[in-house]
């Protein structure tokens, strides 16, 4: 609640910040500040200490594995905030509020993982989303811009009328009535048509929310099409939230009947594995390449909705950690460069050693090397998925498609050491120290958690 | 109060009584619309020392109805390559919106007549209010339309400031009905009339209130000094410059039925409806008859719409129309904040009144 | 620089105050000021009952003079043409026969003489350059009309109604206005 | 009458919408026929608001109350939906005086 | 047939063959003016359902400021029948098949559903403002104040997006 | 002191691993190497000393010393536990001793980047290590792929000029083999039994060979086990990326690639695929036998007729393993006995037939067998030498490859003749093509190579003489290194015959 309340309030803050600030490099300071504080409100509200408390009808409902994704998500932003803050302020006039509508964002990613009715699960998507047509939108001059803005919005706006047509036949076919996920008690018997005609909307809606295959098609343009700071901020911390609205609502409301729809996400995670890791062999931009894998880990992330049970939740989180950080370090590197090609990374490691090596381990965090956080996350993800005990070939077709990965992962990593240095703009980028510093401090998360994901599991069971 | 009412009950009786006060509703705005256009070019003529139309008839009273002769006799003009069918719309929605808000407007206390008890409101629907948002809302597709299907620069101008300055106004009356609505508790027109019967009248309880709703008003119906769809200077006359005949006719009919209603929607909402000033209603009906005492009321109400008509016609030849920009100004920068902080303080004084914290 | 009249009025740039801006006693002393006009007697004169008696120094409708004798005093020099500034009027001359003597009171006269009153501007120079005293600025407007044709005046809707024959209306024609009250110097 | 001729209409509403969003390629439209499907959501919740109360049972009021307030929060959100949705359509109109889906497609082909 | 009925039946075939309208028309103008009619034969029936609260906010949202602003935008672009270029027929056929199929499915699921034939019971108090706006500052004030985030989000967003940057304008 | 607060195990991985991030942070290249080299040559200290520590005497079991474990995951049932039984022990000495004779070939030379590269190696061997000690199956598939990382940068990095589309293959077909790997590992992981109070299954070894598993689970999961090792052994059809590898990665890599990352799969057949899976080995041995025997004959032809020294060796030590992997399959004492020594054996024996072979390109700038020839003229000590490694290659009778094929030919013959007589055949194909490459290379007609050839210095011959020295030792007394690895053979035997 504490979260939710604060990035409000802090979002409003920051609008008004848009009259009140000078200096351009204001904001930054000021978002970091809010997220800081909102973290440490989040974190004092985990241990039981809230510092607001307000009597919210049972329609949120804070678990451990709420707060600590919301900590986690706030972890990530302070990170991104830090590391990309000052190209945020690169895409335009309106600098306070882009961070405004960051602000937003995360109070929907918050709802969108607490909430306990459909009501406030429709709500948290929709204000996740909103401010996020803005932001992919918000470099005006650009075209490829406002049509990945338009894109956005059009599906998203689409998605939204599935998922209120899926909410709305549940609605109906249940005889309890309610809109809360709680009280969305179908017991383990048969679907009924109209339920399953209302999962089947949601579960498409939520596909494309998370840009999991057959409804992935938007997620290249636009991730592309969008600033490539805001990208890093959607393929993350977004995206994320996303799938921990999809298990939240599917592990809850309709958890007893898992068997009857397991394998339409079946389907649509294997679907998600090989489209996103195929066609990501052969993009040539890295930004584009990183749109690409951003919908193979969304496969599998679905792999986890496809488990469903405790190791799932674990799963989730962690993958939601390892990749969320890997992503927002790797493109705050991408963003310093002026080429976006693979080819713009040549002998990045000889140029610009620090950046090279950072970007190196982000990049196998990001393929699942072991010692790297990307490892344990698939690793924990593998497991739930076979603890199942079904659709083996589901697991191993993942499997096959993580070594696809590693074949364009990789592709940037021969760049950046095995290649010359071409003469090209990106060499001659300069970074500040401080930069350095975090991305160091990134890495050095991205292995701790490599080695030990138990720092963020545990937290679950405090 | 909860008022249950079953919408589409309706047994022959209470048709014919409902068509019966609809006609003469209609008939009423009418008339009054067309004395309207004659009682403002009477003013304008006494503000500006001149005389006013004084040919037809004795003091030129029946102008209006030359004028209306005139209108029907004049040559229809559809301007090529607009859509006909548009171009007819676009007059009549203006008419119907217009219209239409009468019919929730309580015109007088129930009567008594061959036995039967009729209420002088056509429909006592318990969202009154939000049903003339409704309809005034409605009122800019006519003007849209209007415009759009005049193929005409000008028009289509016209027609979008319509809109704009439609939707900007629309704002922030309703904050400031919503202000009102706080203390009345009800949204139906008829309670409200009742509850200012035995209490203070709204105005006072709502001063600002009342004047956002009023400026609001003087928007909403594109009167001076908010008539820049119809700038006639700059626009040539805005969404109906291609207008020509009834067509015409009934776009400055409508506006005038607008200015009519939207003054009893006033009265009836700060100043206390039908109710007589400094009299109890109650006594008086029980002196001289029900019939009487709506009669009365009628009459009353009658004169508190002619005062807010009059001040229309005042406040167009008095102060000039705003510019473009000074007029969304208004709207968003002082209009909406005023009328927003107005609800604060009205809440916090109800909420303070509440918990009988005297003051 | 010295003004040239006193009328200037100099545009104050300072801050309104609150209480300028809020703009309401403004409007509401606007509104007083137009209330009051209400009650203050229209000027207006109902004109087709009521005419207003014209100045002095007003000029109609053109005339052409006659003499005494109701012979035409124009002999079509074109002095008014000349100075018309705006270059309204037309003629034509044409040698006076024998026997014509008693219609035109010089040996040439004008035998078509047109002033196109949409032009016209009243000045009154074609009367001032008139050496023979025929043109003359009358005391009557110029009657509506649906043409444009119609406001072109031939000579015989100039010429002044004959003294002898119906000597009311030549009075009637000729007005009372009284030419130059201080007097310029040219009168016969 | 009975629930399933609302909940038929509200399909065939739903369905129109669907088919106009993926056949159209004017961007407003679309956007329209997006308008559309949500409407017909809102008028499915309220006849299954209705059908819930003719159930009769403790909470059914309760329950009915919860639908109808959640078309008042679609319409809500619809309603900021909008606001976004037309900046965004008219942002793209502005640099490329096209308001089709596909500006940028064209453009390659 | 009760009155109710022909009314049911009159605004259900109005609000189909109007939503077939927008969806045909040619020209963005008319497919606004057919949506317009499309929400008030929905606002009829939520009439009839006795929603009525809904029904009037159902016309003065949609009807009154969205359209409205559809309208604005359409307008203001003077988009003309012919400026939306052809799609491929055969797009527009699997665009129709797919929807039909959709529709046809779901019916057809759904008339298998027990629910199908209940009755639905319009006469009661449930749509009536008083009732919903005490759950709605109530139970509801938790996403009764998220939605305002909501538009304070669209309504930054909006500004951000339709500004115009002052910058730029100097650069022309 | 050093094997009560720091085990064994845990410093043959901690010291390279320390030394090996150091490097990468030192300037001087004399220093790198220099530092190198010691670091190196601690491990081996370390894990000379191990061995006086054995303790048979208390644990006269499977693990029989210096078994340690910390807690590490524990709700998934993860410790990071590490141990030494005797093939591991022989392996870790094996690593052990390969890395300060491998960075003590490249002294003379020149390298870019340098702390990179040693710091990379070192890792490399820190990786190898925890593979071989580990007894914790996702320690051991940590470290499995941990081995990987740095010799990917190693092969990419430093080498010819096809480099790193080779090492890329390379990676790809190992990490498909690894990730498959995996899935079993968690397929086995969520059947095995409680352990611990804290987690329901548990990843130690022990847990996984006390797994029930049906008949039908083990038959495919045993292909994702196989597939992993296979690929690193390699294994026909698994192979092509090795002679590639070969012969474009640099010197020092190749070493370790072949003389002891490829004992990585051996090492994993033997520790992890036979035990947990002994109904599938039953069933698919004959299979993989063939496969393993194809190899063997396919890999002995190609040496015949190939022309570049590397790939050369690549191809020969393909069918070494080929034959290794054979005789793990047949799956009794004789024959696992003999895989047990003949990978330290072979180990030995490829590490110096790489130093030879390098010492051949340095100074002369050729590796084609055709274009060299009379090199004994020049340096006969290097000519000797590579005859002895030859002789241990061929394994004739006193040498050390000798006493370990022999067990293995023994083993497969008990299993099937008609695989002895295959596998036989091969010995003496590779007599014929080792011969032929020394004949062609160190003898013969001299070549216009012979010019640049050197003699041997210093430290190579040293290097080449302690190697000589092993395959000499070993084959005349090889009882050691049996009685070593006797109790690791006996206890698989039992967990297969369980």
């Amino acid at each position: 609640m504490n979260a939710i309340i604060l990035s409000a309030i802090w979002g409003v803050i920051m609008m008004f910040g848009g009259v009140i600030f000078k200096k351009r490099d204001t904001p930054l300071y000021w978002a970091i500040a809010g997220v800081s504080i909102i973290l440490i409100a989040n974190v004092l509200e985990f241990f039981g200490h809230p510092l607001l408390s307000f009597d919210s009808k049972d329609m949120l409902h804070f678990d451990k594995f709420t707060l600590h994704f919301n900590s986690i998500a706030l972890i990530c932003t302070l990170l991104y905030f830090l590391l990309s803050g000052r190209d945020i302020e690169k895409i335009g006039m309106h600098v306070s509020e882009y961070f405004c509508l960051i602000f937003f964002v995360l109070c929907g990613v918050f709802i969108s993982s607490s909430f306990n009715t459909l009501l406030l699960f429709f709500l948290g998507i929709e204000i996740m989303s909103i401010p996020l047509y803005i932001l992919t939108g918000s470099n005006k001059a650009n075209l490829k811009g406002n049509e990945a803005a338009l894109k956005y919005f059009l599906m998203g706006a689409f998605s939204t009328g599935l998922m209120l047509m899926g909410i709305a036949l549940i609605y109906g076919g249940n005889p309890q009535g309610s809109f809360y996920i709680t009280n969305i008690n179908l017991g383990t018997g048969d679907l009924s048509p109209m339920i399953a005609a209302g999962l089947l909307l949601i579960v498409f809606s939520l596909s494309f929310k998370v840009s999991a295959a057959p409804f992935h098609f938007w997620a290249p343009d636009v991730y592309d099409g969008a600033p490539a700071v805001i990208s890093s901020f959607m393929m993350t911390i977004v995206k994320v939230a996303g799938f921990v609205a999809f298990i939240r609502l599917f592990s809850i409301s309709f958890g007893a009947m898992h068997g009857q729809w397991q394998s339409l996400i079946v389907i649509i995670t294997a679907a998600t594995l090989l489209i996103g890791n195929i066609t990501a062999v052969f993009q040539q931009s890295v930004k584009r390449m990183l749109a690409y894998s951003s919908i193979s880990h969304a496969g599998f992330m679905m792999l986890a909705i496809f488990a469903l049970n405790d190791t799932a939740h674990e799963a989730i989180i962690l993958y939601a950690a390892a990749y969320s950080i890997a992503t927002i370090g790797l493109f705050a590197i991408l963003i310093k460069m002026k080429d976006y090609s693979i080819s713009g990374f040549n002998g990045l490691g000889k140029t610009q050693p620090l950046l090279g090596f950072t970007a190196t381990i982000f990049l196998l965090s990001l393929a699942g090397i072991p010692l790297t956080a990307g490892f344990t996350a698939k690793f924990y993800v593998l497991m739930a998925a076979l603890q199942t005990g079904q659709d083996v070939w589901l697991v191993i077709l993942a499997v096959i498609c993580a070594v696809i990965g590693v074949v364009y992962y990789f592709k940037v990593i021969q760049a950046i050491y095995f290649k010359e240095p071409e003469d090209n703009d990106n060499q001659n980028i300069s970074v500040s120290s401080g930069f350095k510093l975090l991305l160091l401090i990134t890495v050095g998360l991205i292995i701790l958690l490599g080695i030990l994901p138990n720092i963020v599991i545990d937290w679950l069971y405090y | 109060m909860l008022i249950h009412t079953t919408f589409l009950v309706l047994d022959g009786a209470v048709l014919i009584e409902k068509l019966i006060l609809i006609v003469l509703v209609i008939t009423g705005s009418l008339v009054v619309a067309m004395y309207s256009t004659y009682a403002e070019r009477k003013v304008a003529a006494f503000m500006q020392d001149r005389i006013g139309p004084d040919r037809a008839g004795p003091f030129g009273i029946l102008q209006p109805l030359a004028d209306g002769v005139k209108l029907f006799f004049k040559e229809e003009i559809v301007p090529t390559f607009s859509s006909k069918f548009l171009f007819i719309l676009g007059p009549c929605l203006a008419m119907l919106t217009a219209m239409m808000v009468g019919a929730v407007i309580p015109w007088g206390d129930t009567i008594h007549v061959f036995g039967r008890n009729v209420s002088l409101q056509i429909a006592d629907i318990n969202i009154g209010i939000l049903y003339i948002f409704g309809v005034v809302s409605l009122g800019v597709y006519g003007i849209m339309i209007g415009g759009w299907a005049s193929n005409n620069k000008f028009s289509l101008l016209g027609a979008m400031r319509a809109a704009s300055q439609i939707i900007s106004y629309e704002l922030a009356m309703g904050i400031s009905i919503i202000a009102l609505l706080m203390f009345t508790g009800t949204l139906s027109l008829n309670e409200m009339v009742n509850q200012q019967k035995d209490h203070w009248w709204n105005i006072f309880r709502q001063p600002l209130g009342f004047l956002i709703f009023l400026v609001c008003a003087f928007a909403e119906t594109n009167r001076t000094p908010f008539d820049l769809p119809e700038a006639e200077n700059e626009l040539i006359g805005g969404y109906h410059s291609e207008y020509s005949s009834m067509k015409l006719g009934f776009y400055l009919f409508s506006e005038y039925i607008n200015m009519f209603l939207s003054s009893a929607v006033m009265v009836t909402l700060f100043f206390g409806g039908y109710d007589i000033p400094f009299v109890n209603d109650a006594h008086l009906g029980q002196s001289i008859g029900v019939n009487w005492l709506a009669l009365i009321e009628g009459a009353v109400l009658f004169a508190k719409i002619c005062c807010f008509i009059f001040l229309f016609m005042w406040v167009r030849w008095t102060v000039p129309r705003f510019r473009y920009d000074q007029l969304m100004n208004l709207g968003w920068k002082v209009l909406l904040p005023l009328s927003l902080l107005n609800m604060l303080v009205t809440g916090a004084l109800i909420l303070l009144k509440q918990n009988h914290w005297h003051f | 620089m010295e003004p040239l009249t006193n009328r200037i009025e100099h545009v104050s740039r300072k801050q309104m105050s609150f209480w300028e801006k809020i703009y309401l006693p403004a409007v509401l002393k606007g509104m007083g000021i137009t209330f009051r006009h209400m009650f203050k007697k229209p000027p207006t004169i109902k004109y087709p009952e009521k005419k207003r008696v014209f100045s002095p120094v007003f000029r109609g409708l053109q005339i052409l003079n006659r003499d005494a004798e109701g012979r035409e005093n124009c002999t079509a020099c074109g002095l008014c043409a000349v100075a018309c500034p705006a270059e309204a009027i037309t003629m034509e001359a044409a040698e006076r026969k024998a026997g014509e003597e008693h219609l035109y009171r010089e040996e040439k006269y004008a035998a078509k003489y047109e002033i196109n009153m949409l032009r016209c501007i009243f000045c009154g120079l074609c009367e001032e350059a008139c050496p023979k005293d025929a043109v003359y600025l009358s005391e009557t407007v110029a009657q509506a009309n649906f043409a444009r044709k119609g406001f072109i005046y031939g000579k015989e809707d100039l010429l002044i109604p004959h003294p002898l024959k119906d000597p009311e209306a030549f009075a009637k024609a000729k007005g009372s206005r009284i030419k130059h009250p201080e007097g310029h110097g040219n009168e016969h | 009458m009975e629930i399933k001729w609302y909940l038929f209409l509200s399909l065939a509403l739903f369905c129109i919408g669907i088919i106009g969003a993926l056949t159209r390629r004017n961007s407003i439209i679309v956007f329209m026929c997006i308008e559309l499907m949500l409407n017909s959501v809102n008028l499915l919740l309220i006849a299954f608001s209705k059908m819930h109360l003719a159930g009769n049972n403790a909470l059914s009021y309760t329950m009915a109350t919860e639908a109808q307030l959640f078309v008042f929060f679609i319409m809500i959100v619809a309603a900021a939906e909008v606001s976004v949705g037309l900046a965004i359509i008219v942002l793209m109109y502005r640099n490329t005086k096209s308001v089709d889906i596909n500006f940028l497609n064209r453009l390659k082909n | 047939m009760e009155i109710t009925k022909i009314i049911f039946w009159f605004l259900t075939a109005l609000a189909l063959v109007a939503a077939i309208g927008v969806i045909s028309s040619k020209n963005p103008i008319y497919s606004v003016l057919w949506l317009i009619v499309v929400f008030f034969a929905i606002s009829g029936h939520y009439v009839l359902m006795n929603a009525q609260f809904l029904a009037i906010v159902n016309i003065i949202v949609y009807a009154g400021a969205i359209m409205v602003l559809f309208l604005f935008v359409v307008m203001l672009m003077n988009l003309n029948a012919d400026a939306e270029p052809i799609k491929n027929v055969y797009m527009k056929m699997a665009g129709v098949i797919s929807g039909l199929t959709l529709m046809i499915v779901f019916v057809a699921a759904l008339s298998a559903s027990e629910q199908h034939s209940t009755i639905i019971r319009p006469g009661t108090s449930v749509g009536l403002i008083e009732n919903l706006g005490r759950a709605l500052f109530n139970k509801y004030v938790v996403p009764f104040e998220i939605s305002s985030v909501l538009f304070l989000s669209a309504m930054v967003g909006a500004v951000v997006i339709g500004k115009k940057d002052p910058i730029k304008r100097i650069n022309e | 002191m050093l094997g009560t607060y720091f085990t064994f195990p845990e410093l043959l991985l901690w010291i390279p691993l320390i030394t090996g991030v150091i490097t990468l942070f030192l300037k001087n290249e004399s220093q790198v190497k220099r530092f190198a080299f010691i670091a190196s040559l601690l491990t081996l200290v370390v894990s000379v000393i191990s061995l006086f520590f054995t303790d048979v005497a208390h644990h006269p079991n499977y693990f029989y010393y210096n078994n340690v474990s910390y807690l590490w995951m524990p709700y998934i049932g993860s410790s990071f536990s590490v141990g030494l039984d005797g093939m591991g022990f022989l392996l870790t000495f094996l690593t052990a001793l390969s890395y300060p004779l491998i960075i003590a070939t490249t002294f003379k030379r020149e390298f870019k980047n340098a702390p990179a590269f040693f710091g990379l190696l070192l890792l490399s061997q820190a990786g190898i290590m925890g593979v071989f000690v580990a007894t914790d199956a996702l320690v051991f598939y940590f470290f499995w792929e941990l081995a990987l990382i740095p010799l990917y940068f190693l092969c990419s990095r430093w080498g010819a000029e096809k480099r790193i589309q080779a090492t890329f293959k390379f990676f790809v077909y190992t990490f498909t083999g690894s990730l498959l790997m995996l899935v079993g590992i968690l397929y086995v992981y969520l059947h095995t039994p409680q352990v611990s109070a804290n987690s329901i299954h548990s990843f130690s070894i022990s847990a996984f060979y006390n797994t029930v598993l049906s008949y039908g689970d083990q038959q495919w999961l045993f292909w994702l086990f196989f597939v992993a090792f296979a690929v690193k052994i390699p294994i026909w059809p698994f192979h092509t990326w090795q002679p590639f590898v070969y012969e474009q990665a640099n010197y020092p890599s190749v070493m370790v690639l072949s003389a002891i990352m490829v004992k990585m799969g051996v090492f994993g057949m033997i520790r992890w695929l036979i035990p947990i899976f002994p109904e599938a080995v039953f069933t698919f041995n004959h299979l993989v036998i063939i496969l393993s025997l194809i190899g063997l004959f396919y890999a002995s032809f190609i040496a015949f007729v190939q022309s570049d020294l590397k790939r050369f060796v690549a191809w020969s030590s393909i069918a070494h393993l080929g034959l290794m992997a054979a005789s793990i399959f047949v799956v009794n004492t004789s024959a696992l006995q003999g895989v047990m020594v003949e990978m330290f054996n072979h180990g030995i024996n490829i590490l110096a037939l790489w130093i030879v072979v390098d010492l051949i390109e340095n100074s002369t700038g050729i590796k084609k067998i055709n274009e060299l020839g009379g090199l004994a003229t020049k340096s006969p000590w290097l000519a000797f030498f590579l005859v002895i490694i030859a002789l241990g290659n061929i394994a004739l009778p006193l040498t050390n490859s000798f006493v370990s094929e022999f067990l293995m030919f023994n083993g497969i013959f008990v299993f099937n003749k008609w695989y002895a007589f295959v596998a036989i055949i091969s010995i003496i194909l590779s007599a014929g093509y080792m011969l032929r490459m020394v004949q062609l290379v160190f003898f013969g007609k001299e070549s216009g190579a012979v010019e640049n050839m050197k003699s041997i210095n210093c430290s190579q011959f040293w290097i080449l003489g302690i190697l000589v020295a092993g395959i000499l030792i070993l084959g005349i007394y090889p009882e050691p290194v049996i009685n070593l690895t006797k109790e690791s053979v006996d206890s698989i035997l039992k967990m297969v015959n369980r």
